[in-house]
């Protein structure tokens, strides 16, 4: 087995060494009742050819969002990631190595995750960012779980905007830990209700901008309201790029900001795995979960970065610990922190436009076909009003040849919003794919 | 030669990415635009360098050996990275129509197979995003099986003492209280104990077998059933499934819940930290509270189960957005497809084998914790061999970075003094085994030698000599700001 | 531009260091009839997603060898290449690393070349092999250039068994550094017709086995009858996996081997880059052209690899230099060194059989729809005779999904041999693909 | 660390390749089989950890500045790999069916038509694999020209001194004398020793522009006029082509031939010596001798004249199997493509900049070879300046090794005493740019400080110290033997 180094010969000398008879001695232990007598029931070990060709047909199965028209978001985004970013990842220095606890021998993953918190910092306009978190859903819990331990309070607000599983991963997990969740009812420009929400029992408020309609909020005026309760504001964002061009969470009053970082260096990959950044105000960073690197010196008062802070963490605190979150995500970590080292914030800014543009081009067009477009202020995605489910609307345009979007029942059946498409649009969609869509609805 | 950061290098103004000029106008977001972002730009070749060379500072499975027990650093193949990647997989969106992503959902069915019929359990949840992810999935589970039983005033976990500290953080997380289970002299749960403890409010036991020792717990089928007949169910950390795969099934041992690090058995990279993926197998029991979504086979095919309606209407929540780590899920499967059932039984004895081998090689020079009887995947050994040297557990670990080699886990499982828990994996050579071993004797010499300052101030060959970690924690600097004092 | 890491100020700046008023004053020398004023007629630059998107549409347009049933042979083969060949060929110390000229800072090279040399060697029977030729054809011009200069007699000997292009390939080059060049008629079974041509102003007889038409060939007697004239045998291979199972040039009396060494380690890439394998008898090593890698030690006397006796290259020889070969094919031979190392000769051995075996699955199959099978012997390569020419034949398949191999034709119009289609199998080729064949056989 | 070779890693019995089981019966071949071929195979993970290990031993582009005059050690975007990676680009036979590989051809085609549009020229012939290959695919061309017009008489080629070695080797290889041609004080070719020996048996002059010194050929047009007044052509060495892409067009210039090295000019990689690809355009007087194939299009689509008859009855021949170096086409289109006829003028500028800016930078402390004007891509500097010091340009080179860079080009051209010839290239930053030249400046001083031992000595940092090249010429040893002593 190519992946086995040793050779019948190194097993029998090894054996020897060891002083044991066969190998199964070596596992004498096992109760005699649960040994398995040989290998369970499963096809036997493959060449890299054949198991190519089985990962290859199933891979054929699916239709790839580059093979045509395509509009799906609603919390994922298909980006161009430039070729220079897989290939870096895929050194052998970064994708084999393990969390850095021996920093005198990881300086290179130290320093990437020690730039990814600055780059996160600063778009997310806050203080001190984290070396990442799984993925937006669960830094969504997490900073809900932070604020309960900050405020010393159990109430969580939940915009309606707020994408529906990260509103039900947020109830999963924080309720699971004794908060009180409060959900709000889904609706296209929800942040409003939010404010009448918050009392003195509020931890925190939960809004997602732009949110999971595409709407963009200055959430500014629920910050004030936040506070001026006692509570803190929380600020979602699951579309990255949207930094460059919207105003930072922070700036706008957020105290912990949140985001599914995947847009930035990371492909759709069927939803996961992504990663979760998580930006907090300064005074806070003690109770923030999830990895910090920092910088210090060594023995020769060199500059260098060691992973800080850990008696926060888990597999120190043991059950004293107060997050759920164990390792990160390193490695996309790192695949955001080069597709942002080469965008810059100029690059960025760019990009941010492209999409925009992009976005009201789609917004023109289809509206140009008649339908109505539910989100009044948008960056790279809109909510529409389908004649009929949009579930049904989205099976038609496929037989065309165009996917063209999330219904909201596939993220909410329960919300009593059948009739209401999600579509996206990025740089990677042409005014083709526009063109191609508008002919469609018009044939559905 | 030290690196400079990104911020240093002074690309304020530049951007790597040639993008086309948008129609800029934005006017339909007037006052809730930001300024500029103020962040560097590198040019491409700018970026490689800095990213090559940042590279070339960090130790790697693929330059030497890497011990570190319970973290199971093993080859991560490159067609795995391969298969990943195809367009099929990676360029799919989670929420695109399903009959679109038929081979993906495919994908997701056969892996849970594997997992399945692997571990002897009948469901499996594959969302959860890591071991701990998975830990806390697994609890969920089974919080929610005792509230639907009417059970949900059972408020205590049992935990062993050398129980990783995701366990009792866990459980804590969950709400339950965390109590410990002792430890026999054989490095084993101590069932007498384990078993004074197993009362009416007990929800569950969290043990790890093979246990954080290193050892396979002997009496792990009569724990489980005493743990059943106390109403509680068992939670097994499947951290170190890596070394019983293919030769114990822990259905057949009474599990009822325990999650898989795909990194750890099946050889996902750890990538400097992650992204890791934690599915759970679930028993009879457990398997009506697995959190959303799973895959259903239908007469139309296959399709997703994302809500709490029908089959779901048990299931206890959703552990995340999506589906779970779908790049993760293929590298796995990848693995699994490659060795098969008789190679993955192989990769357990050859883990077994190897550390048994390490063990057998090191034990006159150092002092094993448990020297009677065999250990499974990785060796552990306490400090008692440095007592009077001079030499900490630490400085050893750190000597062996200037031999070329990552330093063991260190100080973890917390029962044994100074310990030293080496876990080779499968995939080393004797040949590499017996460069680690005859390092670690010279080293041990030395050690004994009164060579102390080699130890004291190790490691002197690597990028950085050690680091000030205390200074770090003190006065905590978590980004770079511009020099108060000018430059960018 | 993303390449170019100069920002306007930086360019200003410089130039004010150089004391140039602008960057036309750099190109002062140009005539000013020369100079451009302006980008020629050629698009400007273009983003990454632009570029990809044109090449993918280009590439679209081709029809891999791994989407249908395929047995093109000739020359090139289709062969599967572990996944990590390709990764480490990638990795920036190999693919963007110069010919190793500073040994000190480029032993990764030299060492991966010298166990290159060695497996050549190995594989061929010989004694020493170069550090790598441009490609099979290439080598096996100047094999003949150096029977020249080992023989000083003129006249080269070509089998009709040799593929036509290498034939074409060797009249080109060594018949303009003088020689007179014979090439025997393609035939079949060419080699025994090699024989009675031998005189004694012969420098060498080339003949190839497997040759084109895949006849294996114990080619002792041509050596024998060579040697007695004074001329060299040099044996050419075009498919290395051969290696694995017939016997080697060396082994039957070869002077020089040439192989072309694509089958192992390197894609089809519709014929290039390849790697050429050139090996020779000790005693011929300082006449052998390209460059060679050999073992030393360096000041602390710790074992170490250069390039060495370069005396015989034309960068240092200048109009005194023999051989036309100046780079190599360093990492095309990397990834034959790679392939190898993981195969090892075990694993070569089998993966021979593996081919041999399909191909007699595939000889099978023809015959029994009713195709004449024109190779005796075979490795994985067989010559069948088609009822009307095999160029309509293909094109026939090829309209049935099926790539049916190559008609000698495309090889060599001239020959009359119209009616015969070469076809291969591999260790890719399923029993699907041969039987996809045989349907399409008995529908066209 | 020494890296054992492969040979001594002990896998003779081993293979990390999974095949299945062939039907071994090979009776047909009864007699014609080999024994076992004696190689060690290595399992994956011993194979990568050795290649990994190998790797970083090397310098690289993507590590530091890699200043080979001549070489164009310039960065290689990814883009191009991952686009030569297309299965429709690197699955493809070449001798499939023309109408299945109609994009390919068009690649080719388009390559064509920027290459022919950036030079000037009517023809190129893609099938080089090198510039060498390139240059005799040339000569061929010319001598093929001059015998069909009956001047196959003519059998002389002038080159100048300062010319790459390839120059004269190529033009004797096909049995033309060599003639060399002066240089001026100034480092170009010497206009009236060029006219006194264009005579009428004169077949081709062979001018690399800019030329090896660093410099233009000011006289180049005259050159040319003269040349062709005297019926022969004019063969341009492109391998500077880098520094006047898109702002000079060769074909304005009278050229008649030039071969282009793709990995120079269009930055297809190194890859530690190859492979490149070394295209060559035409004057509309050489076109109709080029060699087959080429791409025709007609009017079912593209195909290939691959046998001289025809169009191509004129074709001398046949340089290589097949069509040349694909892969690297793609990369080259690629590369053209992302920088366009705006971005491929910039990268003349930007590397005729950098050059100047070193030779500004270095000229007070080193000697400038040429001082007066400015250089074009790279600048050249002999060694007066080391005159005295005992240190050599080879010991200052090496110790440019220890501050992290590769050496220049030494003692090449070789009209330059112990010449040092230094070509940054486009793609390094000024920042970098600036850590070389402060760098260089701080060994010049050392140099000339009587810091003669840091020289000597040199490389200390490297994985190896100097080595012995001599020994490995006067002992041969090419391929490893198995130790007479025992061993495998």
């Amino acid at each position: 087995m190519r992946y086995l180094p040793l050779t019948p010969d190194d097993r029998a000398e090894m054996l020897g060494v060891i002083g044991a008879p066969d190998v199964d001695a070596l596992f004498a232990d096992v109760p005699a009742a649960a040994r398995l007598p040989g290998p369970v029931d499963l096809p036997h070990h493959a060449g890299e050819l054949e198991v190519e060709r089985e990962l290859s047909a199933l891979a054929a199965m699916n239709r790839t969002a580059g093979s045509g028209p395509f509009f799906c978001g609603a919390g994922a985004y298909r980006h161009h990631v430039p070729a220079t970013v897989d290939h870096i990842i895929q050194r052998s220095e970064f994708l084999t190595s393990y969390t850095p606890y021996q920093p005198e021998i990881a300086q290179g993953t130290l320093q990437v995750l020690f730039e990814f918190q600055t780059q996160v910092a600063a778009l997310t306009g806050l203080d001190v960012a984290n070396a990442s978190m799984y993925d937006g859903s669960t830094a969504c819990a997490e900073a809900v779980m932070m604020a309960q331990r900050v405020t010393r309070r159990e109430k969580a607000i939940l915009s309606g905007g707020l994408h529906p599983h990260y509103a039900a991963t947020t109830q999963t997990i924080a309720h699971a830990e004794g908060m009180q969740i409060v959900r709000q009812k889904a609706a296209i420009d929800a942040e409003a209700a939010v404010i009448d929400a918050i009392d003195e029992h509020t931890a925190c408020v939960v809004v997602q901008t732009p949110n999971v309609f595409g709407v963009v909020t200055d959430v500014a005026k629920i910050a004030e309201a936040a506070h001026a309760k006692g509570a803190l504001l929380i600020v979602v964002t699951t579309e990255a790029v949207s930094f460059g061009l919207l105003k930072s969470p922070g700036e706008m009053g957020a105290d912990i900001a949140v985001a599914e970082g995947q847009s930035i260096g990371n492909a759709l990959n069927f939803g996961g795995p992504y990663v979760g950044l998580f930006a907090v105000r300064e005074k806070l960073v003690r109770s923030m979960p999830g990895r910090l690197c920092g910088e210090t010196v060594d023995a020769d008062g060199r500059r260098g970065y060691v992973l800080t802070l850990s008696t926060r963490e888990q597999h120190i605190r043991r059950e004293k610990a107060t997050s759920n979150i164990c390792t990160n995500s390193g490695l996309c970590a790192l695949a955001f922190s080069i597709h942002m080292s080469l965008l810059g914030g100029v690059g960025l800014r760019r990009l941010a436009e492209v999409n925009h543009a992009r976005a009201r081009e789609l917004k023109a067009t289809v509206e140009a076909a008649g339908l109505e477009v539910l989100t009044p202020r948008f960056f790279n995605e809109i909510a529409v009003r389908t004649k009929g489910p949009a579930a049904a609307l989205v099976e038609a345009l496929l037989a065309r040849g165009v996917v063209a979007g999330v219904p909201f029942s596939r993220l909410d059946p329960a919300a009593g919003l059948d009739d209401v498409l999600l579509l996206a649009a990025t740089e990677t969609t042409t005014s083709q794919d526009i063109a191609a869509l508008a002919a469609a609805l018009k044939a559905a | 030669q030290d690196e400079p950061l990104i911020f240093e290098l002074g690309g304020w103004s530049k951007t790597g990415v040639d993008l086309p000029a948008a129609s800029a106008d934005a006017s339909d977001l007037a006052g809730l635009t930001r300024e500029a972002v103020a962040l560097p730009g590198l040019s491409e070749p700018e970026a490689v360098r800095h990213y090559v060379r940042l590279s070339q500072k960090n130790h790697a499975i693929d330059l030497a050996l890497y011990p570190l027990g319970s973290c199971t650093m093993k080859h991560n193949p490159r067609l795995n990275e391969k298969a990943a990647r195809l367009a099929g997989f990676s360029d799919i969106h989670p929420l695109q129509p399903v009959s679109t992503v038929q081979g993906a959902l495919a994908l997701m069915d056969r892996l849970a197979h594997w997992l399945k019929t692997l571990t002897g359990m009948p469901a499996v949840a594959l969302s959860p995003k890591a071991g701990a992810h998975g830990e806390l999935c697994g609890l969920l589970c089974i919080k929610a099986a005792h509230e639907a039983a009417g059970q949900g005033h059972r408020r205590t976990v049992l935990v062993p003492t050398s129980a990783h500290g995701t366990n009792p953080a866990t459980a804590a997380f969950v709400g339950y209280a965390v109590q410990e289970i002792a430890q026999t002299e054989d490095g084993r749960v101590d069932l007498a104990d384990l078993e004074s403890k197993l009362g009416p409010d007990v929800a569950a036991i969290m043990v790890t077998n093979p246990n954080t020792c290193g050892l396979f717990e002997r009496d792990i089928i009569e724990i489980a059933k005493l743990t059943h007949a106390a109403g509680a169910y068992f939670y097994c950390d499947g951290a170190n499934f890596n070394a019983i795969v293919g030769r114990v099934r822990p259905g057949d041992l009474g599990v009822d819940a325990m999650h898989i690090n795909l990194h750890k058995t099946f050889s996902t990279p750890h990538g400097g930290g992650g992204p890791g993926a934690g599915p759970v197998v679930l028993s009879e029991a457990l398997a009506p509270f697995a959190p959303a979504p799973w895959v259903v086979s239908g007469s139309d095919g296959l399709r997703l189960a994302e809500e709490a309606t029908g089959p779901a209407a048990q299931a206890f929540g959703r552990m995340s957005a999506f589906h779970g780590q779908m790049g993760m899920f293929v590298r796995a499967y990848a693995y699994m497809l490659s060795h098969g059932a008789d190679g993955l039984r192989q990769v357990a004895e050859d883990a077994v084998l190897n550390a048994n081998y390490v063990k057998a090689r090191l034990c006159d020079v150092m002092s094993p914790a448990f020297p009677d009887g065999p250990c499974m995947h990785e060796a552990l050994f306490d400090d008692a061999w440095l007592e009077g040297t001079g030499v900490s557990t630490l400085d050893f670990a750190k000597a062996m970075i200037d031999e070329g080699f990552h330093p063991m886990t260190m100080y973890f499982p917390l029962v044994v003094h100074g310990a030293m828990l080496i876990e080779p994996t499968e995939t080393e050579s004797k040949a590499e085994l017996d460069r680690f071993c005859e390092a670690l004797r010279a080293l041990a010499v030395a050690a004994k030698g009164n060579d102390k300052d080699r130890f004291k101030g190790a490691p002197h060959l690597a990028p950085l000599r050690r680091l000030d970690e205390t200074l770090a924690a003190r006065k905590p600097k978590l980004a770079w700001k511009p020099d108060p004092a000018g430059g960018a």
